[in-house]
């Protein structure tokens, strides 16, 4: 039993990391709460859903919703983002949160209210595998965030643009003094975090086999808290901190407390307990 | 006035409250509060427990539900010490969160069923109507102004201002940020605790939900939208998004796609709000104010 | 800005012609307002609910309309939010003075709606929100759905009568409708004497179930009563298929949607659930709303919309007989409603608290469809509380 | 690395006003100060100069309290304030102006200043309730700012004036609190030689009105011409102290300038 807890809750850790690491990314360079992040998640989803036409293929699926909602995470900094770095810090975070309920009732009007499934097809056979363990559809979810983050991980730590982000991340003027095309890298670095969002919506649409208008809205919140636990900024911080939320709360869920503290705010006590002990979380620096 | 429009009224000026409180906070002090609701709930039930439970009359639930939303608001200062702009802001969406599952989970607040049965305040013996109802919301907003007023013109508000803006400056000059960051939330919350106790003898009925995250949201919108920082842009922000939902809805199927569009739009290319300092539009106003008045007046105080 | 300025007066006049023009034609119309949450996490069940009552509207007007006046129904969306709900029904009221109202929304809207329609003195009838305080409100408040405990207990009965189960678990949603669900399966275990061994509490919205399957296959109970609506119940049943849960799945209301069947796919093969719409139900009315629905929305009817569709069948009657749109004699006719067929089955009488009393069908999902399995008319466990 | 005898040259006549006793700062590892004893006399001009990242903004807030050090303590008046906060060590009179300029932005020149004459109020419950804009106040305020030559300025917003007469503001803001002790922190870097001039009339006038000044500035001719006495850190090392003619002929000083001769 315990085993198979374990798994419930790095599956869903693998979820979390994936949604959160968007937003750790784009907090890194930008300083800025992308709450629309989620509403890129569910459009993945979406995009799965249609895409699903052209192909069933589970890979497929996800390669055009990384790709479009890279491209839509793109067109969001350069088109909401840059002209607001200079306002106050709440006037991104607010319209962030207008072009999150828009896009949740953008979703409603186009494809309706009801819940869609995405009946995609499993290369090898993958979700029919299955242990006492693990189940199938854990197996794809599981092996699909390891590939992403290993992803993300080569980009960030081994290319001229994981570093190009890094001095972004430090200072603006300073990056842009060495060369580094800020405008650029700040572009890239939403394509790579959006177009992660997009997979880990379509990853979540097969997993559950529901695709909805309002999917979004407890990953919106719950990513914000574990993005900050992890320390905001700190990439790998985060996809650990996102990780020991997926399975404490399998663990806290069937155990009595489980009665008391709902399992969504799990992320929030946990955020206000270590913040008051490290105002930087876990992992974060000044 | 019909009870449709007395509704609306009622509604508008306890968003008018609970938007003031927040700017308060937000505005002035510069702490960025993301859960401003769960206050407005705290003090919600307050004055339900107090008056379904314990008999208290709606002229005495209404200040002790202010003192205890304002001990609680005290707490979220303290925290709120420790912590640096973007991790307070993602921990009050936390204590929201947490304050709204307790409301949920324990018997004591009448869980997921909600308080109902909370009775309308009584004058002299005779229990207030509806629209009777409107006048005792409509002091309560003037009081809230009359302070906020009061509040800008002293010492109190020039400091929460400094530490708003600068807060290493303000700590040079005296101002012990922490402590006056903590009044700031006492302020605020008793602020929300009060239109709490309003919304709660209103509506004679609450539920855990009604003060949940998505009304944080529009609480700082308001706030934002009209200008954050001056008090004239919280009462302004109050009343649009306060009348947007009813404006828009005819569009039976298009309000949440207007509301967001409207705040998306507004914070791409009006971040100052529509009548905050340095809007075009208050630019304007001001201009022609200006005109008008004996040039030459010395200064120009804080945002009225 | 200005040029436009001269086209406004014309264009006012036009449309008051034409308002004027399309009323004179009908006879008056009858006003009946419905409450919907037709945006928000609410806009699936807002939809259905819209959709059935309309269809009632529709097929009431074809067949004569009242005594030759058509309905003409209002429709407002109140996001399933009390504030907004509040803010609908003096709208509905005043501005649109409607005779008589459909309560089509949840139980936190609608229990905040009821005082106001009670005092205004215009009839309403709740569809499917549970909340035991709706009716309590006054006499001119009434429900068609069932109430959360009496379904609970009537899973109860299924449960330990029907399935013979010796053990059962209950994963309950946490909102007022789970946990008054809850308290009646509780009740009715207790008074059958089978055994709950683990009673757990599930956020609404939930979507990843396996932690809690997996230990309800460590304690294997006979069967495990399942509180949610679709969404939810099918992630349950997809999850504890893959886990390999062997207990017997026992729904309720929520769980009745074609969209249930569509998500859990094979998962939803066997589920068993408490309902109040029987699709194999051979009465003419319930047969009509299913395929009509099917017809003019190409989609399966629910629940939800059923209890609606009721809920306006039971004021367009309660009109019929009361041959008047004065809402007080609105209210004494529905309150003599008696034996009125309805999708959900057959409305006996309303009692003095305004609960609907019907038998509570049983359905099985076999083949992909949902299947008559049982019906539970035991009167101790179907009759509403009358205070 | 003995430290000097300090030579008291004034032989007592004037108070001590401020003492540091072997005051050492470290962050995360890097030594910025280490056992720096200094003492500023009642009056004095006393200057603190040093290459870049001696150690010399890191003396400057531990005497304002922004951080308490790691070893050591700091006496004002003879009374211990190495652990108070930066806000009461102000309300005791002593004032600051920042190096990288911090004014209100969205306030205007006027209630920048204001908020510094509110240094009686903070500590206290009642006082705090006052309107702050009184005709008393209001005129105090004024005159910091003729002062300093900005009063034509107080009703602009303080983000809207240029970077030297926001750091005349700054002053002006500075006076207000009716500080014993006035820190400067490189009060000149980027003035125009007309802008730096001013600003050493400003000190000596300040100076003249009683209030000790300590100051930080790399403009050696301002610091000449403006200090009484002189202390030079290097690596957060106290390597001389003493009037300016002293020191600009200590070996050890011009080593640590001008590093080791070929």
């Amino acid at each position: 039993m315990f085993w198979q807890q374990l798994v419930n809750g790095v599956t869903m850790g693998g979820i979390y990391a994936l949604v959160t690491l968007g937003l750790t990314m784009v907090y890194g360079v930008l300083r800025i709460l992308h709450i629309s992040h989620a509403g890129v998640f569910a459009l993945g989803a979406y995009i799965g859903v249609v895409a699903l036409r052209l192909s069933p293929n589970l890979v497929v699926v996800t390669l055009l919703a990384m790709l479009v909602c890279g491209l839509v995470g793109v067109l969001m900094q350069r088109w909401l983002y840059r002209p607001l770095l200079g306002s106050s810090r709440i006037v991104p975070l607010i319209a962030s949160i207008g072009m999150f309920t828009l896009m949740e009732d953008l979703f409603r009007l186009a494809a309706g209210p009801y819940v869609l499934p995405l009946p995609v097809r499993v290369p090898f056979g993958l979700d029919e595998v299955t242990t006492s363990v693990v189940t199938g559809n854990q197996l794809v979810v599981l092996s699909s965030a390891v590939i992403l983050l290993v992803l993300a991980w080569f980009v960030i730590n081994h290319t001229r643009l994981g570093l190009a982000w890094k001095a972004t991340e430090q200072d603006f003027e300073t990056a842009a003094a060495f060369g580094v095309n800020v405008d650029r890298a700040v572009a890239m670095n939403f394509l790579l975090g959006s177009a992660i969002a997009g997979a880990a919506g379509v990853l979540v649409g097969f997993y559950y086999n529901s695709v909805y208008p309002t999917m979004g809205s407890v990953p919106a919140y719950k990513a914000m808290a574990i993005a900050v636990l992890g320390g905001l900024g700190n990439v790998w911080g985060t996809v650990i901190a996102a990780l020991l939320i997926g399975i404490i709360e399998a663990f806290l869920v069937i155990s009595p407390v489980g009665l008391f503290l709902p399992r969504d705010s799990i992320a929030f006590v946990a955020l206000i307990l270590v913040l008051l002990l490290r105002p930087y979380g876990l992992f974060g620096r000044r | 006035m019909g009870l449709y429009q007395v509704t609306i009224a009622i509604t508008i000026g306890i968003y008018i409250i609970l938007t003031m409180g927040l700017n308060i906070i937000t505005g002035y002090t510069g702490q960025v509060s993301l859960g401003h609701a769960a206050f407005f709930g705290v003090g919600a039930y307050a004055s339900a427990i107090l008056s379904v439970r314990h008999g208290f009359p709606f002229w005495a639930a209404l200040p002790v539900a202010i003192i205890a939303t304002a001990l609680v608001g005290a707490v979220l200062g303290a925290v709120s010490t420790r912590l640096r702009e973007d991790s307070l802001a993602i921990t009050t969406i936390g204590i929201n969160f947490v304050v709204v599952s307790v409301f949920k989970y324990s018997s004591f607040f009448g869980g997921a069923l909600g308080i109902g049965g909370i009775r309308y305040p009584s004058f002299f013996g005779h229990m207030l109507t509806k629209p009777e109802y409107l006048p005792v919301v409509a002091a309560c907003v003037a009081l809230g102004i009359w302070f906020d007023r009061r509040l800008v013109r002293s010492w109190l508000g020039l400091a929460l201002r400094a530490v708003g803006q600068d807060e290493a400056a303000a700590e040079s000059l005296g101002v012990d940020s922490p402590r006056f960051k903590i009044v700031a939330f006492m302020i605020g919350t008793a602020y929300a605790g009060a239109a709490g106790s309003l919304y709660a003898h209103f509506m004679s009925f609450i539920s855990p939900q009604d003060f949940g995250f998505p009304m944080s949201i529009s609480i700082i919108s308001m706030a934002v939208f009209g200008g954050l920082g001056t008090l004239r842009g919280a009462i302004l922000g109050s009343c649009v998004l306060g009348l947007a939902p009813e404006v828009f809805r005819p569009l039976v199927d298009y309000r949440n796609l207007m509301y967001g569009a409207m705040l998306l739009l507004m914070m791409r290319f009006m971040p100052q709000g529509l009548i905050g300092d340095g809007s075009v539009i208050w630019e304007r106003i001001r201009s022609l104010f200006a005109a008008r008045r004996l040039p030459g007046r010395a200064d120009e105080r804080g945002g009225v | 800005m200005r040029s436009s300025g001269r086209w406004v007066p014309l264009v006012a006049v036009i449309l008051l012609v034409g308002l004027l023009g399309t009323t004179a034609l009908g006879a008056e119309p009858i006003k009946v307002g419905l409450h919907a949450p037709l945006t928000g996490f609410a806009a699936a069940d807002g939809l259905s609910v819209r959709q059935s009552v309309e269809l009632a509207v529709k097929q009431v007007n074809d067949a004569g309309g009242i005594n030759g006046r058509p309905i003409q129904l209002v429709v407002y969306d109140d996001r399933a939010d009390a504030k907004e709900a509040v803010a609908v029904a003096y709208k509905l009221i005043e501005q649109d003075k409607v005779v008589a109202v459909v309560g089509g929304s949840y139980s936190a809207p609608m229990r905040a709606v009821a005082p106001i329609y009670q005092q205004a003195g215009i009839p309403m009838v709740a569809g499917f929100a549970v909340h035991p305080d709706i009716t309590r409100a006054g006499d001119f408040v009434f429900r068609c759905g069932m109430l959360g405990p009496i379904e609970g207990a009537a899973a109860g009965e299924v449960a330990g009568n029907v399935l013979k189960a010796k053990t059962a678990c209950q994963m309950t949603m946490d909102n007022d409708f789970g946990r008054a669900l809850a308290e009646g399966f509780r009740k009715r275990a207790g008074e059958l004497g089978f055994k709950i061994l683990w009673e757990s509490l599930y956020p609404l919205g939930e979507q990843d179930f396996t932690p809690y399957i997996t230990k309800l296959k460590q304690l294997n109970p006979d069967v495990v009563f399942t509180s949610g609506y679709y969404n939810e119940a099918a992630q349950f049943c997809k999850q504890a298929k893959d886990l390999g849960l062997k207990a017997q799945i026992l729904g309720e209301e929520g769980f009745d949607s074609p969209k249930f069947i569509e998500i859990a796919g094979k998962a939803s093969e066997g589920v068993i659930i408490v309902t109040n719409l029987n699709r194999d139900d051979t009465r003419p009315v319930a047969k009509a709303f299913i395929e009509d629905y099917r017809r003019l929305y190409k989609m399966e009817p629910d629940m939800v919309g059923a209890s609606n569709f009721d809920a306006l069948l039971v004021i367009a009657d309660a009109l019929r007989r009361a041959g008047s749109t004065d809402p007080r004699a609105i209210r004494d006719a529905i309150a003599a409603t008696k034996d009125l067929q309805g999708a959900t089955g057959v409305i006996r009488r309303f009692n003095k608290l305004g609960e609907s009393t019907k038998p509570i069908q049983v359905q099985i999902v076999k083949d992909g469809r949902f299947r008559y399995f049982a019906e539970v008319g035991d009167p101790a466990i179907i009759t509403p509380p009358e205070k | 690395m003995g430290h000097d005898v300090e030579i008291d040259l004034d032989r007592g006549h004037r108070a001590v006003l401020l003492e540091m006793r072997r005051v050492s700062k470290q962050f995360h590892g890097v030594r910025a100060l280490q056992d720096v004893t200094l003492s500023v006399r009642q009056g004095q001009v006393f200057g603190i100069v040093g290459p870049n990242g001696a150690g010399k903004t890191t003396l400057f807030n531990i005497v304002c309290g922004v951080y308490p050090p790691t070893g050591g303590s700091v006496f004002f008046q003879s009374r211990d304030i190495t652990r108070l906060g930066s806000a009461r060590t102000a309300r005791m009179g002593i004032a600051r102006t920042f190096q990288i300029v911090r004014s209100f932005p969205r306030m205007t020149v006027l209630d920048n200043v204001l908020v510094g004459c509110g240094h009686r109020v903070y500590g206290t419950l009642s006082g705090l309730v006052g309107t702050y804009n009184r005709q008393s106040v209001r005129d105090k305020a004024m005159d910091l700012l003729k002062l300093v030559g900005l009063d034509h300025a107080a009703g602009t917003l303080a983000g809207k004036l240029p970077i030297g007469l926001q750091r005349r503001m700054e002053v002006a803001r500075a006076l207000a609190l009716d500080p014993r002790l006035l820190l400067l922190d490189e009060p000149c870097a980027g003035l125009t030689f007309g802008e730096s001039e001013d600003l050493v009339g400003l000190v000596q006038r300040v100076r003249d009105g009683g209030v000790t000044v300590m100051i930080v500035e790399h403009n050696m001719g301002v610091v000449m011409s403006l200090c009484d006495e002189i202390a030079v850190l290097d690596f957060g090392v106290k390597i001389a102290q003493g009037p300016p003619l002293q020191i600009s002929s200590n070996p050890r000083v011009i080593e640590a300038y001008l590093g080791k001769e070929a």
